[in-house]
């Protein structure tokens, strides 16, 4: 009987061992779609454009993922981030290159007052964040009477290593996203917080019962989510030297996008920063492959939202989902 | 032979089990001091209504001039209101209905290309409205099918929807806003009934419709069985899937009255017409008392939930709250309120 | 100036003909961007960059965009950033991407700092661009000869000024009014107040009972009015709104109350609505910065240079960076307007490009 | 009237049920016992609808019939009295009995609720239980919310004609003695409209309900015993297949444990739950709490895993004073916790058996600063060697092993953690013969290592069996100790009368 069984297991391990590659799959299924449609769209310069908007998108997004593998979800990001846009572009003429270090470190506690409220006070995370979202959008006002901040030719220097650097014709920002999702990966695969972030999200319950300080580790969550949610804003603020109380906005959704369109789970427990990374490609080669492919604008949206819910639809693995809600 | 009943699928067991930590936690046997206290609770949204009420009135006494309460509140709440029907059945399920935006602007565009406006030359009188409403409806059921038969959580399949709902809005208004010239149109937002104008008592239906469906039939028995244990509920013999689907489609139909009211009121259909209702509606909602994670809660919560943004919204005008630090001021409330008011007692989880 | 414009069309014609060999070719060279020697030939794409098509400015831009690309019966594009600045310059580098730099392109950044990073994507690529609206202060046209050929604005300063100056007028001089402004970050709507602040001063009688900002959305505007009505009540006696959209909110608000047509409003930007309200005597006045010509003249511009029709360098400095004139409607000029603005559209001599420069930009 | 007749059923090429066949008449209780894993909640299922048998035959008044869902099941007068866990605590009693049975008082789609309360108050009364129907599940007794789970059973009569047959799966697990007492006369009332199945494992309550009990054993039924010729010892052997005696619960190997205390409480006392409670706890010393739930056992054992904070009195670890606000805290001080609810708390399901061992200390699996997963790897290998964890690897998901497996790795994870008390809360529920044995063993091995543990059991065999010492509570207080050297152990009687 054993070996009936482990020949059921057999046949849920291949399923198992499928699955995960769903979503890269359907990326590359994209940009040859997409090259059909448009001959040209595969080639160098192109997806190098692609892949600086999906840099930034994927350091927001990799922060979100943290937080959405815990269950919850951080509705600040674009406040933060803009928030961050701000801040640097008031600290680089001052400080020079420590603005960035010193506005990934706001933004880390600000994530962290996020977590706090959430943990602490108990509110559900999507109104928290949504609360504090709303108050660090009231300090980026108060910050210049809600004027843009410019990064004069001075602070301008500081900034080229981000907005228009380009090494071997990739832009920098890709490599700094790279150095996230690396770092990213690692921080999931060899740290207590990754271990314990899973086992959270897959049983809070468990994870209490082993002795993990739940709370902690969720502050902790959102934390990250608020450090990434700066460093996107700071590396935004560069490209466009200057920084303005919406210079984000608009992004929250494509950031939510990029994490689930890949499969990870809105429920938690189920994820990874590397599905992120596909999943931020996934939303930048739609939208700008609509443009590319000339999807008359007044559809892009419709197209987008269809492709959004066909994404999950092909990537989810619901087996670990035990209630669809 | 240890494996037998082991592998043995467990029906209920995992999910009935998941249960347990809450019962066991939060009402420990013979714990009668917390019953208590979750009565209290029940309450916690409508004092910190009042509450605000008070303070308010006594900043600027003009709060409490009937034409406040009629225009700067009831007029203002009833949208919201109607919204926030709607969205509490879905949320009492556990699920989310992001959806509202795009479906809105989806249901404006059609009243406003269908009766008299200064873009066509339709005249369809109240059939503009009517199938506005419909449209809605079927876009609401559309969020139920695409979620239960398709098994995509609630979040991804109205988020789609979301962007779908704007793009049609988009293409069919060209990206012009279109005025409405139909006068009978105008007048649901205009004329007024006993000193309220017709939106209030519109919202008013809406909401002792929803009362109903909530305390009076199985619709509302069901949503909050799916909510307080999905599981149990499909032991006992519950159209789980039908229930879900019907209250996403029930979020449509409201959905599509508050479009007609909308465009009534604006006099026009643009499609940033239903921006930021979403989380308002969401907000009221979870301010109100009902909790995200479903099962607790009800629409006279969301009323009172309503009523709280709103009154911070004309609160925040009425004491010339400088623009620069409205959101602020707003999100201090809501954390305020919702720390406030929130029902502890429920789950040690909350997400 | 119909005729010019066919015999722009018509040269255009031929000089297609003549290419079409060359521009198969170059079609059917690679994938990539075409080479330049090639690249001339095959006509550029005109390219349209504008926030979005859910308000009706934009929507009329793209319209007279389409129109000028009709005229000349060259491929024109329109992009829309949906207020996501990322979107925005990552779209116009994919287009440059997509046609190979064989490109023209008139932009209103989505945001101030937008048009820096467009601009220099625009000169690396050798494409000419015109910006309108939003710019950095220290970005300038000449830095980027002669790629960077225009940034043209509407003096929000004047505007809000001048439509403040009618709204006090109809209010006889005297009384308290309230005013609802733009996204607080946004450069024209800090310019309109700003406008707006300055007229104040010289309107000693005149109070401003309060400022908030609707986001230049009208629901938003509405809910802002009905609470005003009800903290002031009669005490305003005028309504300022930094564009049409939220006038046409606001007065929503007050027919609301029956005071539709008591209480005057003001806007900018001229949209139908607005435009049909001052015809009512709803409105006092819009003003307008004609969107319709924006969109032909935005591309006609950079066009005309890639065309080698003048040299931007060359150019004086008033034509690289400018306020341009905006058409004033109020009660006197309205009923012409309607008839040659809205119900249908004028003809507009898309060769005449510097006709309307107004005045120098002028940085604080 | 009801007969089930030659069912089989299997799970992956496991066989649950081969050839199983019972009968029940008309008014008459019919005792269900066996090991778990024996089959007796596969047949529960099968009969309430909620499972499909592979072959075999259901009959009821002699006519065949097919049990697709609960409803049909409840079409043919079958009703299923689930545990206390499947009432919805956020709806009102009412609501619980007719949820999704609204029908008979719905007009028009209006559900009548004065009508549904009248009912409701009418099936209380069958069942005796005098609460307001609409007050909320969640906030009754789990006595009574037994007593309306039977009153919803009940609510069948009136919608079929069929003969009432109330399935009652381990009915009395969570009851207190005088509750227990009170079902029955129930039950006994009750005989005169339904026949019942009982399912339980407390033999004595088996036989004193029971006009007939079957006897189960590796998915087969293999006596049929009428209860008045029947006793405890004979029936235990049958489902066992062997003589209860010391040897079972391995009394032999009870090393006598050494004197220097570990845990020591001193008046400990969490308000509403239990209060002034003493006891000392020492290295290699297995201590037992008996009780019926609401004693307080379950809240002592959870409190001294941290769950819930202490509100007076003192808690002495290795004779340092020490105040446990959380898990963590008692993790860190060398507490490990064995969850009766092994789904839920013991194991995250979905994560793999080296990562549920290495979860309470990730430490052990890190070097510098960060996880090894070779040594992680190791460290679970070695457990599964040494106590015998059946799983393909150790990459497996915990989701796809068996309970015993699954408990073996929750003892695992605090044995990787070092931890030198150990609390085992209900560590069998849910385990067959086997696996019970082999935990058994386990406990052996640990207290003779030195570890101290705290048991809390499903049964009072166990409890004696297994434990040097036991503590009986009543009430939330402490009311008897007793030694249990190997040899002289207390019998249940002596527990019992402190019990209630």
């Amino acid at each position: 009987m054993a070996r009936v069984l482990s020949v059921d297991m057999a046949t849920a391990d291949v399923a198992d061992r499928i699955r995960p590659y769903a979503p890269l799959a359907l990326l590359i299924i994209l940009v040859f779609g997409v090259n059909i449609a448009e001959p040209g769209f595969a080639n160098f310069s192109t997806l190098s454009v692609v892949l600086a908007d999906a840099s930034i998108l994927f350091i927001l997004a990799a922060g979100m993922t943290f937080v959405i593998m815990l269950g919850g979800i951080d509705l600040s990001v674009q406040a933060a981030a803009s928030f961050a846009s701000m801040v640097v572009a008031e600290l680089l003429p001052r400080v020079g290159y420590f603005a960035f270090p010193i506005t990934i470190l706001v933004g880390l506690l600000i994530g962290l007052a996020s977590g706090f409220v959430h943990v602490k006070l108990r509110i559900s995370s999507f109104i928290a964040t949504l609360a504090t979202g709303g108050i660090m959008t009231g300090l980026s006002l108060l910050m210049a009477d809600g004027h843009t901040v410019a990064i004069l030719a001075t602070g301008r220097e500081q900034c080229l290593w981000i907005a228009d650097a380009w090494l071997f014709n990739i832009p920098n920002v890709a490599f700094i996203a790279l150095v996230v999702a690396i770092a990213g990966m690692l921080v999931q695969r060899y740290t207590r917080f990754g271990r314990y972030s899973v086992a959270i999200g897959a049983g809070e319950p468990a994870a209490r019962a082993a002795g993990i300080a739940v709370d902690r580790y969720k502050i902790m969550a959102f934390g990250f989510s608020g450090a990434l949610a700066a460093f996107g804003g700071a590396a935004l603020a560069a490209r466009l030297s200057s920084g303005s109380p919406d210079l984000a906005n608009q992004l929250l959704l494509p950031t939510i996008a990029a994490v689930i369109v890949a499969g990870t789970a809105i429920t938690g427990g189920v994820g990874s920063i590397g599905r992120t990374v596909v999943g931020a490609a996934i939303v930048s080669i739609v939208r700008i492959g609509m443009t590319f492919v000339g999807i008359d604008i007044f559809a892009q949206q419709i197209v987008f939202g269809a492709a959004l819910v066909f994404a999950v639809f092909v990537t989810i693995d619901r087996s670990k989902i035990p209630i669809i809600k | 032979m240890a494996l037998a009943s082991q592998s043995a699928p467990p029906e209920a067991g995992a999910d009935s089990q998941v249960r347990t930590p809450r019962t066991k936690h939060s009402r420990a046997p013979g714990g009668g001091g917390s019953v208590w206290r979750a009565r209290l609770l029940e309450f916690g949204p409508l004092l910190v209504l009042i509450a605000l009420c008070l303070c308010l009135g006594a900043l600027n006494p003009s709060f409490f001039s009937f034409r406040n309460l009629v225009w700067g509140l009831a007029n203002s709440a009833a949208i919201p209101l109607i919204l926030a029907m709607g969205a509490t059945f879905i949320i009492l399920m556990g699920s989310i209905d992001l959806s509202v935006e795009g479906v809105l602007s989806v249901g404006a565009t059609i009243v406003v290309l269908l009766c008299i406006n200064d873009s066509n030359a339709n005249n369809f009188g109240w059939w503009g409205p009517l199938l506005a409403i419909a449209a809605c409806t079927a876009l609401g059921f559309l969020n139920g099918f695409v979620h239960v038969v398709l098994r995509i959580p609630s979040f991804m399949a109205t988020l789609g929807l979301w962007f779908v709902g704007l793009g049609i809005g988009t293409v069919a208004l060209g990206g012009s806003a279109v005025r409405v010239l139909d006068p009978h149109i105008r007048a649901l937002a205009f004329e007024r009934v006993l000193a309220f104008p017709l939106p209030v008592w519109f919202a008013a239906a809406a909401f002792l419709f929803a009362l109903f469906l909530e305390r009076r039939t199985r619709f509302g028995r069901y949503v909050y069985a799916i909510g307080g244990g999905e599981d149990i509920a499909e032991l006992s013999g519950v159209p789980v899937k039908r229930t879900r689907i019907l209250a996403f489609t029930l979020a449509g139909f409201f959905t599509g009255l508050a479009a007609v009211l909308a465009v009534a009121q604006l006099g026009q259909a643009n499609t940033t017409i239903a921006d930021g209702r979403m989380f308002m509606t969401v907000t009221a909602v979870v301010v109100g008392g009902t909790a995200l994670t479903g099962g607790w809660g009800g629409v006279g919560n969301s009323l009172v939930g309503v009523l709280i943004v709103q009154v911070l919204a004309n609160g925040m005008v009425l004491l010339g709250v400088s623009p620069y630090v409205h959101e602020a001021v707003q999100g201090l409330m809501i954390i305020a309120a919702v720390a406030l008011s929130i029902r502890r007692g429920g789950s040690l989880m909350i997400k | 100036m119909t005729s010019r414009n066919n015999d722009f069309s018509v040269d255009q014609f031929n000089r297609r003909q003549v290419l079409t060999a060359a521009a198969a070719a170059g079609a059917g060279a690679l994938a990539g961007g075409l080479p330049f020697a090639v690249r001339a030939a095959t006509p550029p794409t005109l390219v349209t960059s504008i926030r979005s098509l859910s308000n009706p400015y934009h929507a009329v831009w793209k319209i007279g965009a389409d129109a000028f690309a009709k005229a000349i019966g060259m491929p024109n594009v329109t992009l829309v950033t949906e207020a996501n600045s990322e979107k925005g310059i990552s779209d116009i580098k994919a287009m440059i991407a997509k046609t190979g730099s064989n490109m023209v392109l008139s932009v209103d950044p989505n945001n101030t700092p937008d048009a820096r990073p467009i601009v220099e994507a625009c000169f690396k690529a050798k494409v000419y661009v015109v910006t309108w609206w939003n710019k950095p202060a220290d970005l300038h046209p000449w830095d980027f000869d002669p790629y960077y050929i225009s940034h043209i604005e509407f003096d929000g300063v004047t505007n809000g000024a001048y439509i403040s100056d009618q709204l006090f007028k109809a209010m006889g001089d005297e009384g308290g009014f309230v005013a609802v402004g733009g996204i607080l970050s946004d450069s024209a709507a800090i310019d309109r107040r700003k406008g707006l602040m300055a007229e104040l001063k010289k309107h000693p009688k005149i109070e401003l009972l309060d400022f908030q900002t609707g986001d230049w959305q009208s629901q938003k505007a509405f809910d802002i009015t009905s609470s005003w009505l009800t903290r002031f009540g009669d005490k305003i006696k005028g309504v300022w709104a930094a564009n049409d959209s939220m006038g046409t909110g606001v007065l929503e608000a007050l027919r609301a109350q029956g005071l539709a047509g008591k209480v005057p409003v003001v806007g900018i930007d001229g949209i139908p609505a607005a435009v049909q309200a001052v015809k009512a005597g709803e409105f006092v006045c819009t003003t307008t910065s004609d969107p319709y010509w924006q969109g032909g003249i935005g591309l006609s511009i950079p066009l005309q240079a890639l065309q080698g029709k003048f040299d931007p360098a060359k150019e004086q400095k008033l034509h690289r960076e400018f306020n341009a004139q905006t058409v004033k409607v109020t009660r006197d000029n309205v009923a012409d307007y309607i008839k040659n603005n809205v119900d249908s559209h004028p003809n507009i001599d898309w060769n005449n490009l510097w006709d309307r420069v107004a005045s120098p930009i002028v940085y604080d | 009237m009801l007969r089930v007749d030659a069912i089989n059923k299997s799970f992956g090429g496991v066989r649950a049920l081969r050839d199983a066949s019972i009968e029940v008449r008309p008014h008459e209780v019919v005792g269900l016992i066996g090991e778990n894993g024996a089959g007796k909640s596969t047949l529960m299922r099968i009969l309430s609808g909620s499972m499909r048998p592979d072959s075999g035959v259901i009959a009821v008044d002699g006519s065949r019939v097919a049990l697709r869902d609960t409803h049909q099941a409840n079409e043919c007068g079958i009703a299923l009295v689930f545990q206390e866990q499947s009432l919805l605590v956020n709806m009102s009693v009412a609501e619980n009995i007719f949820l999704a049975q609204e029908g008979p008082f719905t007009r028009f789609g209006v559900v009548g609720r004065g009508r549904m309360m009248a009912a409701a108050r009418a099936c209380l009364a069958k069942v005796g239980l005098d609460i307001d129907p609409a007050r909320k599940a969640g906030e009754l007794s789990f006595a009574a919310r037994q007593m309306v789970e039977l009153a919803k059973a009940l609510a069948l009569e009136d919608r079929t004609d069929a003969p009432l047959t109330i399935l009652l799966d381990e009915p009395t697990s969570v009851l207190e003695s005088k509750d227990i007492a009170i079902l029955f006369d129930r039950m006994r009332a009750l005989k005169a409209r339904a026949s019942f199945i009982f399912v339980s494992h407390r033999l004595d309550e088996v036989l004193e309900i029971s006009d007939r009990v079957y006897v189960m054993k590796d998915g087969a039924v293999v006596a049929e015993r009428s209860a008045d010729v029947s006793s405890v010892s004979e029936l235990h052997a049958m489902m066992v297949g062997r003589e209860l005696d010391g040897e079972y619960y391995r009394e032999a190997r009870q090393a006598s444990s050494s004197t220097d205390i570990v845990l020591e409480a001193r008046g400990l006392t969490v308000d509403g739950v239990f209060h002034d409670v003493d006891f000392a706890l020492r290295r290699g010393e297995v201590l037992g709490i008996a009780g019926v739930i609401g004693s307080g056992r379950e809240g002592l054992a959870r409190t001294l895993f941290g769950f819930l904070p202490q509100s007076a009195g003192t808690l002495r670890i290795n004779g340092q004073e020490t105040i446990l606000r959380s898990p963590t805290q008692a993790v860190a001080a060398g507490i490990g916790y064995v969850p009766r609810e092994r789904r839920v708390e013991g194991l995250v399901m979905d994560m793999s058996v080296a990562a549920n061992v290495t979860l309470a200390s990730l430490k052990a699996a890190m070097r510098h600063g960060v996880i090894d997963h070779r040594l992680e790897r190791k460290i679970a290998d070695d457990w599964i060697r040494r106590l015998g964890i059946k799983t393909p690897s150790s990459a497996q998901v915990c989701r796809k092993l068996s309970g015993g497996n699954q408990q073996k790795i929750v003892l695992a994870r605090w044995l990787t953690a070092r931890s030198h008390i150990l609390i085992l809360d209900h560590p069998t529920r849910g385990l067959d013969v086997g696996a019970k044995e082999e935990v058994y063993d386990l406990i052996r091995d640990l207290s003779s290592d030195g570890i101290a543990i705290v048991l809390t059991s499903d049964t009072l065999e166990e409890t004696i069996g297994l434990c040097h010492t036991i503590l009986v509570m009543r009430d939330g207080a402490i009311t008897a100790r007793f030694a249990a050297p190997a040899g002289a152990k207390p019998t249940q009687v002596a527990l019992l009368e402190h019990m209630v």
